[in-house]
C-alpha cells in the first residue's frame, strides 16, 4: 500500500484515534464517504467503529436542518470500541450540517467548511441568522474554510459533464482531502468507483479525478498546521478480517445458522427501518438455499415463518419494535406449538413511531413480555458487529435444539455501524445438525427429549401425519386438551423447558476486578461504551468489574454468586431501566443501580465514567 | 395416483365436534372423498386453518394439520408451501377468518397465486363466538352485536377474489355434494391458489341463510352452474338461459345462451356473474367463475434459488465468511 | 313470596350455604337452569357466586365429555365471596357431565343423576367403560337416581309437542326439583318463561309444565333425606341490590364512565371469548348516545376508538389476552398521541388461542410491558362482578383527566360469573367533566396542565387545527422533532405524567391483622377465594394482613410502608407469579412468596388458606 | 360554501420534506387548491394517514391531521368519522400503507361506504423505507428485496376496490393537475367512500415508472379518460373508441364509442375497464370508474342512535343501573 502526495514538506504527526464526522445534505453522499473512509481505515490495518445518523425523511429539502445526514467514524491503532462519545474533526458541508453537529464537537476541534454553500440563502434554509463561520460561534474550535463548490469545478473543467453532475463529485473531493490529511491509500476507492459506475466510465472518472484533486490540493494543505499518520493496529488478534456492519453480519450468521443446524432457511420479512437490510442482505445469497418472502406485514411475514419451521426448514423473521410489537400473536403460536423460529428485532427509538432511524434499547421488556398467557421465550442480544454473527448463529441452535421460538435484539447502531470483524474458522463454529423425527413407532407429537424438546416430524414423512394448533395441548399426544391439570402440567412444561436452557448457556466472564465496590453491567450495543468507561478508569488507577450479558432470558446461572461479590451492580443501557427491574425481580438481594438514557444514540463512556466514578465515591 | 387410498384413509382418531346438523360435516365428507380421489398420499398433504367453527377442520383430517391463529391460515400455508412445494396444501377457512380479521392475507395468497386450495365456508355468520354478524352478512342482519341490524354492506366473496385477481375462483354448497366434489377436483388439479366459497348452513346461529337459493326444492331454478365450456343455461327444465350483452346480463332462451368460458385473461367476465345475485330476477351462480393459467409463486421462488445456485454456484459456510475485501493480521 | 308443595312432611333442614354445580350436554340449558336458579336465590335475599364453566365448542357431540356444559352457584344466607372450592350436589345429566365433575365433588355430596340417559350407548359416548352408578366408583357419595327423561315425557304426556321438544324441557323438570329441594319460588321462572316464549306459548307451558312436575314430584322427594332452607343473607349491606354478571357490570360502568366525563361512548371491539358480552351489552345501550362499531379485526377496532377520542369521543375497545397482542402497536400510537382511551381486557387461559373459555391471570405482564419502546399505560383490574362496574368508572376517569390509554384487567371468571351488585347512588359517583381545548390563544397541543395532560382540542373547533402522531413530538409544539434532548425529555414526560397518576389513587386498605408474620396480597379475581381463606384461617384464630391491589401500574403510594410491617407478602395470582415479579423489582427490600396456579379456574381458598398456614409455621 | 378560502390556508406552517422533485409535491398543491374550491372550512377538516414518504401529507396541510400507524389510517378515520359526522375526513395512503399491511382496512371501509376520501399515491414502491417492490409493483421489478426480480403479481388497486364494492372508485395522475382537480371535487362530492388512485413518481427509487402511459407526449394516446356520460373516445386527435361487445371491451371508431355510465348498479362495466391495461393494445382507463350511492355507515350508525333516543327516552345513569329485577335490603 503506496501512495503519493504533493504535501510531503508538511510535518506528519502521529495520532493514535481520531473521531471525524462527515455531515452533509442527505443528498451529499455523506454516508457514502463516510463508508469509503472506513474501507481504507480497515485496509490501512486500523480498528475501527463507525455510527451512521441519517434522518427518517428520504432526502428533505436541500440545505435544511432536517436534510442533514451524518457519519462518525472512529479510527485507531489501538483497540477501539465505539466511535468516539465526540469528534475531533467535523467535515460540514453546509450551514444545516454545521449548525446540527457543531456541539458534538470535542472543544478545540476541527470544523472543515465548504463555504461554497454558505451563502445567504444557504443559511436562510439552515435557519441561521448570522453566518456562524463569522459570527463567532466557532471561537473556540479550529476552522478551515474552503470552497469545495468551486475547487470541484475547477478540477473538473474538462470533465464535459453537466455543472449539477459536477457537483456530486463534492463529496469524493472531499474524501480525497481527508485520505491526504489521515494518510490514507485511494487504490480501494478508485477501484470501488470503476466497478460502481462500470456503465458510466464517464462519472467513475470524474469522481476518482474529484478524489485525486482533493488529495492533491497544496494551497489548501498549507491550511493545515500537519497531517496526520494513523498507524496500523497491533492490539488485534492475529487473523483474517473484513471490515463489515452489523446487520450484514447477522444476515451471514443466520444462515451460517441454518447451514450448521443442516438446514435450509426461510426468512419471511417485511420492510421496517433500521431492520431492512437484513432482509436485503439474506435476498443476495440464493445460492445459499436461502428463501426470502417479503410479505403483506409483519403478521404475515411472522407467521409464514412458522409455516416453513412446520414444513421443516428453519423458519425466521426480521423486524423492528413496532413490527415485533404486530407479532406478539404470532409468537404465542410458535411457542405452543412448539417449532423453532428465529425472531431478529432491531430496536430503534420509540414508543410508537418514534424515532426510527435511532438507536434505543427499548424493546427488552417487550421481548421477555409481551404475549398473552404464560409465554417464556428465550431472549438474547448481540453486543456488538462482530458478535451479531456468533449470536445468530446461537439464536439458531437453541431454536432448534429446544423446539422453540428465539428472540435475537439487536439495535440500530450495531445495525449500521461497521468494524473489522475477525473471521472465524468454519470448523471452528457449533454444529447442531437437527435429526427430524422419522420412527413411526409409537410417534408422540408432544413426547419431550432430555432438553424438553418434542419431535419435529415434517409434513411428507411417511407415518406420521399428526395435527398442532394453538389450543392447548394434551401432553405426549398433542390433541387439544381442555383439562384443568393438563394445562398447568403444560404450562409447567413449557416454562422448565426454557429456563433448561440455562445449562447449555455459560455464565459470562467478569472482566477486570473480580470483586468490590462495583460491577459494571450491560447488553446489547452498550458493550463498546462500557468497555471503554472501564478502560479510561484503568487509566486512572481504578479497577471495576464489567460483565456483559448475552442471554437475557432464561438468565445464565452463576449470577447470583457473581453478583454477591460486589457492593452495587451499575446497570447501562439505552432505556429507563429495563434490565435493571428484571434483574432486581431475579436477584433480589442485589442492589442494582440504573443508569439509562434515552437519546437515540449510544451511550457516552465518559458518562458512563463518571457514573461510576460517582458510585465509587 | 394411488388408486387403493379411500375416505377412510383421511378420517382422523379425533372426536368430531361440530353441532348435530352443522353444514361442516357434509363438506367434511365430500373433502375426505375427494382426497381419495386426487390421490396424494395423506402423509404429503397439510391442511391448515385459522380460528373458528369451521377452522376445527384439520383435526378431522389424517393429514398434516395446522390449526393456527385467528385470520392467519394463508400466511401460514404461504410459508408451508414455499418451503415444500411437493406438499398439498389446503386451507380452510371461515366467513370471519377470511374476510374479517383475515383478508388481508387471503387477498395476498390470491395475487401471489400459490399453488394452494382454500376453502371459505361461508355461513354468514361469526359461529365460534355465538353468532355475531359477519362481513358476509347482508345489512340488516340482527346479532347481538347489532341488535337493530347490522349496517355494513357484506363482502361478496367471489367478486373480492376476482377484485384480487385469483386464478381459481368457484362456489359450491354444502347440500350439494356431486357438485362440491366436481368443484374441489377442479381445483385440485388447477396449478394456482383455487378460492372456493362454501355455502355452508349454521343451524345454531344463522339457520337456513341460503334456503332461499339453494334448497333442493328451489336451486334448480334460483342458481345456475357455471361450467367450463358450456352454455349458461339453468331452470328445472333447463329452460331458460343467459346472455352477455355489452355490459350487461340478460336472461334469454337456452338456445341463445353464452358459452361459459372460465378461462378468459381479463376477470371481467366473471366479475360479472358475480354481480348477478345482487339483481333479484337473476340465478345466483355456482360452479367455476374463473380459472387461469398464471406465474406460480413457490416455483418462482424456487427457480430463482436453483438458477441462482446453477450460476453462482452452491454457497458454502467458507464462500460465506471469507467474502469481500478482507485483510490478514498476523 | 310464597310457594306450595306437595312434600311437606319431609324435614326442612337450615343450610348456610350450600354449592351446586349442574352439568350436562352444551344443549341441556345447563347454563339457562344455572341463570334461572340464581335469579330465584337473588330475589330469595341470598348471597351468592356463580361459575359457569363451558366448552370453546358450541355444540360438541351429544353425550360426549367435550360436550359437558357446566355451572356452579354457592348461595347463602351468609356474605359469600366465592362460587365454592368444591360442590355439595352435582346434578349429572349424562354419564359425561358426571365423568368430567365428580372429581371436584365434595366427599359425602350428593349426586343427583338422570338415569334416562346412562344406556350402553350414552356410556360408551361418554367413554365409560363400566357404568359408574353400577361400578362403585361413586361410593363415598350419596346418589339419587332419577329417569327424568321419562319423567318428563310423562309429565308432558298431554302436550301435543314432539317428544323431541318434550326432551328440551328436561332442564325445567331438573330445576323444578331443585326448587323443592332448596326451597326456591318459580314464579320468577315461570314469569321469564312467559316472557321469552311470548310467540310460543305451548313451549312456555310446557316448561312450566316440566318445573312444576319437578317440584312436586313427591314420589322422587321421598328419595331425599330432607329439603333445606337457605335463610336470606342479613350480613348484606342495606340498599337496593340486583344480580349481575360481570360483563355487564363492565359495560354499564363504561358507559357511566362516559357519562360521568360527558362525554358520549364509541366502542370499537371485536368479538372474542370471553369479551364478546360487553360488546354485546353495550350494543344494546344506544338510547344513552352509546355508539358500537364491531371492527374487522382487533388493531381496527383499537385503531377506531383512537379515532373517535380524537374526534372527542371516549373511545374504547375491549377483547381479550390473544386480541390485545394484536392492540400492542397501536396503544403506542394512543400513548405518544396522548389521547384518552380505555381497553378492557378480559384475560382467559394461554397462551396463544389457549384456552379460551377458561379464566387465568396472565396477561399482566403483556398488559404492563407489552409494547415498543418506553411506553407506560396505566393497568388496574376489578376485583369483583361489582368492582367492575366501578373500576370501569375509574378506568374512563384516569384516561380523560391525564390523557392516556388506560388498560382494565378482568378474567373470564368475573366475565360470566355473577353476584347480588348493590347498587351505587348516582349522586355518589365521581364526576369529572371534560373541558375541551378551546382557547386559540397560544395553542400549545403538547403543553401539560398540572397532572402532566396535554390540552384535548378537537377537530371542528375553530383556530385550532393542528396534526398529531406517532413519530417522536416536540415539547410544547408537537411538531415532528428528532432532536435528542427532546427525547429523552419526552420520555421523562411520558412516564411522569403516568407514575403521577398515584397522586389521585388511594393506598388500598389492609384488612385483619395491621402487621404480622403475613400479608396475603391479591389483584383482580382472586379476591373472594382470598378473603374466604381468610376467613376460614380467622375462624381457626388466625388472623392475616390482607390486601388487593386494583391499580396495578402505576402502584399507589404506600406499599412499602405497609410491606415494612409484614415479614413476608404472599401474592396469589392465577398465573406463574406476574405480579409477585413485578413487585419484587419494585420493592427490594420485601420477601414475595408467589402461589401461583394456573388451572382454568378461581383459586381454591382452602389451599391459599393451607399455603399461609405453611408460612405461618 | 366559504368563498374567501384559499389554497394558502390549507398550507401548514410546516417545512415540506419530500425528496425535490417527487410527485407528491403537486398532489399537495392540488388538494389544497381543491380544499379551498371546496369550500369546508379548515377546521372541520381532518386528514388522516399511516406510514410512507406519502403519509407525512397531514404535516402539510392545515387543518386537523392525524399521522397514524402503518397500514391503520382508514380504521383509525372510520372511528374520527364515525363519532362525528360532520367533519370532512380524508384518508391519504401510499401502494404499501393501503394495500400492502393495510389491504384489510381498506377493503372494509370501502365495503362500510363511510363518507370518506381516500387518496392512494401509488408510487409502486416503498418509497420511505427505501426502495423494495409494493403490492403494486409489477412482477420482475429488480429491488434491493428481490435482487432477481420480484415474482409476486401486483395488485390493481381499481379492481381491488371494485372487488371490494366501493362506491367511488377513480385514478388521476400527479402530472396532469386540472384532471385531479376534476376528480377530487368529484370525490368531495360524493356521498360514500371516494376512493382515488393517484400515479405519483417516486423521482428516488422508481423514476419514471407510469412513463410510458402518463408522459404528456404520449398520455392522450395512452390513457382513456372515463367521463360521465361522455363516450369513450380518446386519442390526441380523439379519433379513436371503446366500445362494450358482449363481455369485451373493443377499440372502435369515436362514433360507435359506449357512453361511459360510472353509475350502473353492477361493478362489472368498471371492472371491466380497470383490467384493461393488460390489454397491450388499449388505453389505460383514468377518470371516474364508479359512482353509485349507497348506504353510508356512519349516518346508519347515528340514525340508530337517535331512533333508540327517540323510542327509549334518552337514557341517564339512575336508568341505568336500577334496571334489570332489584330487591332492596333494609
Ligand atoms: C385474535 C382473535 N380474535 C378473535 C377471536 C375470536 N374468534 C374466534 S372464531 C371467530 C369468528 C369465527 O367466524 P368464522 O370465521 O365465520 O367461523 P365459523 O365459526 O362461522 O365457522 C372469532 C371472532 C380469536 N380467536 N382470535
Ligand atoms: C408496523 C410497521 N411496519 C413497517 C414499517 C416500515 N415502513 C414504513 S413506510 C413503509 C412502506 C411505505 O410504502 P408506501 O405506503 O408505498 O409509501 P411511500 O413511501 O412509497 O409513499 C414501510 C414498510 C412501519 N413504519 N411500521
Ligand atoms: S355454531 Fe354453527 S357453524 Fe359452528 S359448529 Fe355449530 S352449527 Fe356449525
Ligand atoms: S423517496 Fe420517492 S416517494 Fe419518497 S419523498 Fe422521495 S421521491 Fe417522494
Ligand atoms: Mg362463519
Ligand atoms: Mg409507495
Amino acid at each position: 500500500m503506496t501512495f503519493t502526495t504533493s504535501s510531503g514538506e508538511l510535518p506528519l504527526e502521529l495520532a493514535e484515534t481520531v473521531v471525524i464526522r462527515f455531515a452533509g445534505d442527505s443528498g451529499d453522499g455523506m454516508q457514502l464517504t463516510g463508508n469509503q473512509f472506513t474501507t481504507a481505515s480497515a485496509l490501512v490495518g486500523n480498528d475501527l467503529a463507525t455510527l451512521p445518523d441519517y434522518p427518517a425523511e428520504i432526502r428533505a429539502p436541500a440545505g435544511t436542518r432536517a436534510g442533514v445526514s451524518g457519519f462518525q467514524l472512529a479510527f485507531s491503532s489501538k483497540d477501539i470500541h465505539t466511535p468516539g462519545d465526540a469528534p475531533d474533526v467535523l467535515v460540514a458541508m453546509n450551514p444545516a450540517a454545521l449548525a446540527v453537529n457543531i456541539k458534538q464537537l470535542k472543544p478545540g476541534g476541527l470544523v472543515i467548511a465548504n463555504t461554497g454553500s454558505f451563502s445567504q440563502q444557504d443559511l436562510l434554509k439552515a435557519q441561521c441568522e448570522t453566518n456562524p463561520l463569522a459570527d463567532g460561534s466557532l471561537d473556540g474550535f479550529r476552522v478551515i474554510e474552503i470552497d469545495i463548490n468551486k475547487r470541484v469545478k475547477e478540477a473538473l473543467a474538462d470533465s464535459g459533464l453537466s455543472s449539477k453532475d459536477v457537483q456530486r463529485c463534492k463529496n469524493f473531493y472531499t474524501l480525497g482531502l481527508m485520505y491526504w490529511l489521515y494518510s490514507r491509500p485511494m487504490e480501494p476507492t478508485q477501484a470501488w468507483l470503476k466497478e460502481k459506475f462500470a456503465k458510466r466510465p464517464e462519472l467513475a472518472e470524474a469522481n476518482i479525478a474529484a478524489l485525486k484533486a482533493g488529495f492533491n490540493a497544496g494551497d489548501i494543505h498549507q491550511l493545515f498546521q500537519g497531517r496526520y499518520e494513523v498507524k496500523p493496529c497491533t492490539d488485534l488478534d492475529p487473523g483474517t478480517y473484513r471490515n463489515i456492519m452489523g446487520n450484514p453480519a447477522l444476515g451471514l450468521g443466520l444462515i451460517a445458522g441454518a447451514e450448521l443446524a443442516g438446514l435450509e432457511l426461510v426468512l419471511g420479512s417485511y420492510p421496517i427501518t433500521p431492520a431492512t437490510t437484513i432482509l436485503e442482505t439474506l435476498a443476495g445469497f440464493k445460492n445459499y438455499g436461502v428463501t426470502t418472502i417479503q410479505l403483506e406485514d409483519e403478521i404475515a411475514a411472522v407467521c409464514a415463518a412458522i409455516g416453513a419451521s412446520f414444513a421443516g426448514k428453519l423458519g425466521m423473521t426480521t423486524t423492528s419494535g413496532p413490527g415485533l410489537a404486530l407479532k406478539g400473536e404470532a409468537l404465542g403460536l410458535a411457542l405452543m406449538t412448539e417449532l423453532p423460529l428465529v425472531v431478529v428485532n432491531v430496536q430503534r427509538g420509540g414508543p410508537s413511531t418514534g424515532l426510527p432511524t435511532k438507536t434505543e434499547q427499548a424493546d427488552l421488556n417487550q421481548a421477555i413480555f409481551g404475549r398473552n398467557g404464560e409465554s417464556p421465550i428465550p431472549v438474547l442480544a448481540c453486543a456488538t458487529v462482530a458478535d451479531a454473527f456468533e449470536c445468530a448463529i446461537e439464536a439458531c441452535r437453541i431454536a432448534v435444539e429446544y423446539m422453540t421460538p428465539v428472540i435475537l435484539l439487536t439495535d440500530g447502531f450495531i445495525a449500521n455501524g461497521s468494524e473489522p470483524w475477525k473471521l472465524p474458522r468454519v470448523e471452528d463454529l457449533p454444529r447442531f445438525e437437527v435429526k427430524f423425527h422419522t420412527d413411526t413407532e409409537n410417534f408422540l407429537p408432544y413426547s419431550r427429549d432430555d432438553k424438553g424438546a418434542r419431535p419435529w416430524a415434517k409434513p411428507g414423512t411417511k407415518g406420521l401425519a399428526h395435527r398442532i394448533g394453538g389450543l392447548e395441548k394434551e401432553h405426549l399426544t398433542g390433541n387439544v386438551c381442555y383439562d384443568t391439570d393438563n394445562h398447568e402440567f403444560m404450562v409447567h412444561q413449557r416454562r422448565d423447558k426454557v429456563m433448561g436452557i440455562r445449562d447449555s448457556i455459560a455464565t459470562p466472564e467478569v472482566k477486570g476486578a473480580q470483586e468490590g465496590p462495583v460491577l459494571v453491567l450491560g447488553w446489547g450495543s452498550t458493550y463498546g461504551a462500557i468497555t471503554e468507561a472501564c478502560n479510561l478508569l484503568k487509566q486512572d488507577g481504578t479497577e471495576v468489574g464489567q460483565m456483559h450479558m448475552r442471554h437475557l432470558w432464561p438468565m445464565p446461572a452463576g449470577l447470583e454468586e457473581i453478583f454477591g461479590r460486589f457492593e452495587r451492580v451499575l446497570v447501562c443501557e439505552i432505556n429507563m431501566g429495563q434490565l435493571a427491574g428484571i434483574l432486581r425481580s431475579q436477584y433480589q438481594h442485589t442492589e442494582f443501580v440504573s443508569h439509562g438514557r434515552v437519546l437515540g444514540m449510544p451511550l457516552q463512556s465518559h458518562e458512563i465514567a463518571s457514573k461510576i466514578k460517582s458510585l465509587l465515591k | 395416483m394411488n388408486d387403493t387410498l379411500t375416505k377412510k384413509d383421511f378420517k382422523s382418531d379425533q372426536e368430531v365436534r361440530w353441532c348435530p346438523g352443522c353444514g361442516d360435516y357434509a363438506i367434511l365428507n365430500v373433502v375426505q372423498k375427494a382426497c381419495a380421489t386426487i390421490g396424494k398420499p395423506k402423509d404429503e398433504v397439510v391442511f391448515v386453518s385459522g380460528i373458528g367453527c369451521s377452522s376445527r377442520f384439520p383435526y378431522y383430517m389424517d393429514t398434516y394439520g395446522f390449526h393456527t391463529i385467528h385470520g392467519r391460515a394463508p400466511a401460514v400455508a404461504t410459508g408451508v408451501k414455499t418451503a415444500n412445494p411437493d406438499l398439498s396444501v389446503w386451507v380452510v377457512t371461515g366467513d370471519g377468518d377470511a374476510l374479517s380479521i383475515g383478508g388481508n392475507h387471503l387477498a395476498h395468497i390470491l395475487r401471489r397465486n400459490l399453488d394452494i386450495n382454500i376453502l371459505l365456508f361461508n355461513n354468514e355468520i361469526y359461529g365460534l363466538t355465538k353468532g355475531q354478524y359477519s362481513p358476509t352478512s347482508p345489512s340488516g342482519t340482527r346479532t347481538k352485536t347489532s341488535p337493530m341490524g347490522s349496517v355494513d354492506r357484506p363482502f361478496n366473496p367471489i367478486s373480492f377474489a376476482l377484485g384480487c385477481n385469483a386464478t381459481f375462483v368457484a362456489r359450491t354448497a354444502d347440500n350439494n355434494l356431486k357438485h362440491m366434489s366436481t368443484v374441489l377436483e377442479a381445483a385440485a388439479a388447477h396449478k394456482g391458489t383455487s378460492f372456493i366459497e362454501i355455502y355452508q348452513n349454521c343451524v345454531i346461529f344463522n339457520d337456513g341463510a341460503f334456503e332461499d337459493v339453494i334448497n333442493k326444492k328451489v336451486r334448480d331454478d334460483r342458481t345456475v352452474d357455471l361450467e367450463p365450456g358450456q352454455p349458461m343455461i339453468y331452470g328445472k327444465q333447463g329452460d331458460k338461459g343467459l346472455r352477455a350483452d355489452g355490459f350487461n346480463m340478460t336472461r334469454c332462451a337456452p338456445e341463445e345462451a353464452s358459452v361459459w368460458n372460465p378461462g378468459a385473461r381479463s376477470a371481467a367476465a366473471a366479475f360479472t356473474m358475480s354481480t348477478l345475485d345482487q339483481e333479484p330476477a337473476m340465478p345466483n351462480p355456482i360452479g367455476i367463475f374463473r380459472c387461469v393459467e398464471d406465474l406460480v409463486f413457490e416455483d418462482e421462488v424456487a427457480s430463482q434459488v436453483s438458477s441462482a445456485i446453477a450460476s453462482k454456484g452452491r454457497g458454502s459456510l467458507q464462500d460465506l465468511i471469507y467474502a469481500g475485501e478482507t485483510w490478514k493480521i498476523e
